[in-house]
């Protein structure tokens, strides 16, 4: 096709987003409130597997020594440990240490542990060991139970468990929400679409009859299609983001912070943003285009 | 050359339109087509459009059989025939000239032949005054002579008219059909549906009447009978 | 009684359709309005059923000034006038037996009353073996019909027709001009805008003729004057 | 008007909902998918006020009292706890009790408690208290605080803050997309119905000039909208049940039960989905019926 005559359906396109300004309005903001929910719950998932990712870090195997284990043992279990996979952080704490670290846990109540000291210290030297991922848990305390130097294993098994647990049931459910959305989105663009097509149905069918070719038809809807996907998207983009950094100001000025939820941190904006907005360009404008081919195909039929 | 060739047409509710028609038009003949209301004229147009297909029979245009036509050609056959629909069939949200214009866009015509043409057409049915009104602007007529326009605009070489004075006074019915004749003069074969009595008995043309679908009689020069 | 006082109308783009038109019509009398495409015919017609206002003067429709009508007595006031309208205004989603039963709906007829007068109108005007086919499977002068019979469904008191017989050949259109006739001597005042010569001329009738928004002619048993 | 009259607008409005098909379907699905997201927001807001609500009654106070406090002065402390505003539960533990408590709950560790017993015992009696809401903790600690045999009163400040501040940020934000996402539906169900107005504008002119009155061409409209609502409403309805009842399974048959999670006890179905439906009759049919008189009164300007 000749240039002006794209230059002519790009104007169509866009005069028609304006001259049927009542269903342009509608479809924008179907795409924009499905994007704007898909964006929020992208969000909360992001965010969710954020704090998962820090938890799981956190998971700690403590292997307690038997007393008067010999310094080079111990070294030489330092040089094993380190060669495991999945280890992300160690260190080696002595009885002494422990004792003051106790000390200083038990604030008011230490006094208790005041009979003791270096001489009659009841506690263990230990390892503390903290690995990347929970898959890797299983196979250290295996590994760390064949030490003969080793009095006991000990690690948090529930922690571990429910964190797997609130990781996949919170993936499982975002993505069932997603979806869910993600084809909600589509039908009510897709109808939107139709419904464009169909209050110009009359046009379509005198521009067949006097001699327009299909894709002379077609593609002044394909680019009405696009601009309404893409218009809704920014939109949705733009609520999200203001919806978001508006959660991050009011989180960061709340008195929770400094508190138990402050290990929570929120992901910065730009981190949020870009892949959602990423998507969001996506699926406007290819759920935009393929609704058009959609609707259109069924008034092309002479 | 325009042929029909045992053509009938029978639509979906069972209505016979068309019953065993046969005719064959020249190239660059003027044929009036006349009949009762619902004897079939319009389906006749619609047939040699392709906007519906024949029941039985077949309908050739210069040589190609519309039936074997691909989807892809038929665009191109149709910008061969400017039609006036007896719906004139305008487009509400553009105006008379951007109604012609189109025409003319959809073939790609650059925006300096638009702008030449479309005025000279619009002058030729006596529209220049209404060029930037809307059709609901319009007076029936006026909406009729802008859908003459947009027929002539792409200079076709077929001019299918259907009814095309229905909305007319008569001083401005003669001077649209002073138009249409000067067309076919030019070449232009010309086929026209009508139950204007006067126009068809003044022209002495050949005038093919049907009646319930049947071609009941074909003639050269030829009048409009009343059946009753 | 009707009566246009000194009413004119400029349309919103600046055109003036009608120019200072005096005109009164009797109950029961039969007028026809002519004149060329444009002169300002449909714009009386959409006065009258106060589908526009008057740029200027008074429309007294039945001793009551139209401007000075209420809102809510507009449905009511309309449903004493039945209109064909040039461009017949059929609903496309309903068949000619709903498109005329609607119509009765509409003053909340009974069903009854709808099964008994429907059929009887649509009969009259020749229409009954169409009765469940839709705008779209009609001919243009079977729309046309269509038009009418809803305008006659509820027994108006004045029958407005602009063009009604536009789309209809010689026999039809007599046929049509027949009813009309009859319903004007039932008592029915009837105001027809046409272009169709010799319908005026041989009903011998009233005739009102509108140039450029003017009356230059306004006579009893008038003729159509050409003027050309 | 009369009945007849009636019956033909039911029959119109919900006739008018088939044959065009295109446009209810998109109606309803843009109705539906707002009144789904509004029900899954709500059931999570709800699910977060029940948590709320079973964390707020945790946060307790202790009261550790001198050593060697006399049995009477317990006893007039006890009575008058008993009177005090706002507490839903109290116990008093005396220090034999808090002994063996702790000797229970250090397992393992156990052995390092091995040289008290009741004559040596270094632990205080102690009073632990309930509160209904975390409002009345301050005013429990300042009586608390006036008794004379009282030797300290401790209570997790950090759990009172944190809860209160998720109860409202929850609370806040809940609110805020629940009304973002009505807006939205607002737009979209008005807009979807202005398009079945418009795409009928032919058919209410017509009716116009042939003389029905205004309320004669409103009727189907309005039945049409709100029937539209209540279908949508429905189907969210449906959605909403279905995607809990998924949840409740999910989490019900999950490895998490029985540990740390297993406090966080979700609403059953009932009494979710009566409030969330009744609200989606609600909205879904008002929506339906202001939307059908703000997009018809456009079209029946004479
Ligand atoms: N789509 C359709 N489906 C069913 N019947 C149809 C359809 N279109 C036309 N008809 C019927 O076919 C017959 C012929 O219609 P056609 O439009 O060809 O008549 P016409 O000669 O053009 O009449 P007019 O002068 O009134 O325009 C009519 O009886 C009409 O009712
Ligand atoms: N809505 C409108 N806005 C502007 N101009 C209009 C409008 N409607 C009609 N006109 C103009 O007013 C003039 C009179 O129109 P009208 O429809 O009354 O003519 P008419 O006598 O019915 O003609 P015809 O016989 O062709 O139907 C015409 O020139 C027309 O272009
Ligand atoms: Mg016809
Ligand atoms: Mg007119």
């Amino acid at each position: 096709m000749k240039i002006r005559t794209w230059k002519r359906m790009a104007g169509q396109g866009f005069r028609s987003l304006f001259r049927n300004r009542v269903m342009s309005l509608a479809s924008i903001s179907a795409i924009a409130a499905a994007l704007f929910v898909l964006g929020l719950v992208m969000a909360v998932v992001m965010n969710f597997n954020n704090i998962i990712a820090g938890l799981e870090s956190k998971v700690e195997i403590t292997i307690f020594l038997k007393t008067d284990t010999h310094s080079s043992d111990i070294k030489r279990m330092e040089q094993q440990i380190q060669s495991w996979e999945g280890i992300s952080e160690w260190e080696y704490i002595s009885k002494d240490e422990a004792l003051e670290t106790w000390r200083e846990e038990w604030g008011d109540m230490a006094y208790l542990l005041d009979g003791y000291n270096s001489e009659n210290n009841p506690l263990p030297d230990s390892f503390h060991i903290k690995v990347q991922k929970p898959e890797f848990v299983e196979s250290v305390v295996e590994k760390a139970s064949k030490f003969a130097a080793v009095e006991k294993v000990q690690y948090s098994k529930d922690v571990v468990d429910s964190i797997a647990s609130i990781a996949s049931t919170t993936r499982f459910f975002g993505m069932i929400i997603v979806v869910v959305l993600i084809i909600m989105a589509m039908i009510i663009i897709h109808n939107t679409i139709r419904i464009s097509v169909y209050s110009r149905r009359r046009e379509v069918n005198i521009m067949k009859y006097i001699g327009a070719t299909d894709w002379y038809i077609r593609w002044p809807f394909l680019i009405e299609g696009m601009a309404l996907g893409l218009i809704g998207a920014a939109i949705s983009g733009g609520l999200t983001a203001g919806v978001y950094s508006l959660l991050l100001k009011r989180i960061s000025s709340s008195p929770m912070q400094g508190n138990l939820l402050s290990q929570f941190q929120l992901l910065p904006l730009d981190s949020i943003l870009y892949p959602i907005v990423g998507l969001f360009i996506m699926v406007g404008s290819a759920v935009g285009i393929a609704a058009s081919l959609l609707s259109i195909s069924k008034h092309l039929k002479v | 050359m325009i042929q029909f060739i045992n053509v009938s047409k029978v639509y979906d509710n069972g209505l016979q339109a068309l019953n065993n028609v046969n005719i064959s038009v020249e190239s660059g003949e003027f044929v009036f087509i006349v009949g009762a209301s619902g004897a079939g004229k319009s389906t006749l147009v619609k047939l040699l459009l392709k906007e519906i297909e024949p029941t039985e029979g077949k309908i050739i245009v210069n040589d190609v059989d519309l039936s074997r036509m691909k989807r892809k050609e038929i665009p191109f056959y149709r910008r061969g025939i400017g039609v006036v629909f007896q719906d004139f069939r305008l487009l509400p949200t553009k105006t008379v000239y951007e109604n012609v214009a189109f025409a003319m866009e959809i073939v790609e015509a650059s925006r300096k032949e638009i702008r030449r043409q479309v005025p000279a057409v619009l002058g030729m049915v006596g529209l220049a005054s209404k060029a930037n009104a809307y059709p609901s602007q319009l007076s029936g007529g006026e909406q009729q002579r802008t859908a003459l326009a947009r027929a002539l605009v792409n200079n076709p070489s077929i001019l299918i008219a259907d009814e095309p004075t229905g909305n007319l006074d008569a001083a401005t019915a003669a001077e649209i059909m002073k138009i249409i004749n000067m067309i076919n003069h030019r070449g232009t074969t010309v086929i026209m549906a009508t139950h204007a009595r006067d126009i068809v008995n003044s022209m002495k043309k050949r005038v093919i009447t049907f009646r319930k679908g049947i071609v009941v009689s074909d003639k050269e020069k030829g009048e409009y009978f009343c059946e009753d």
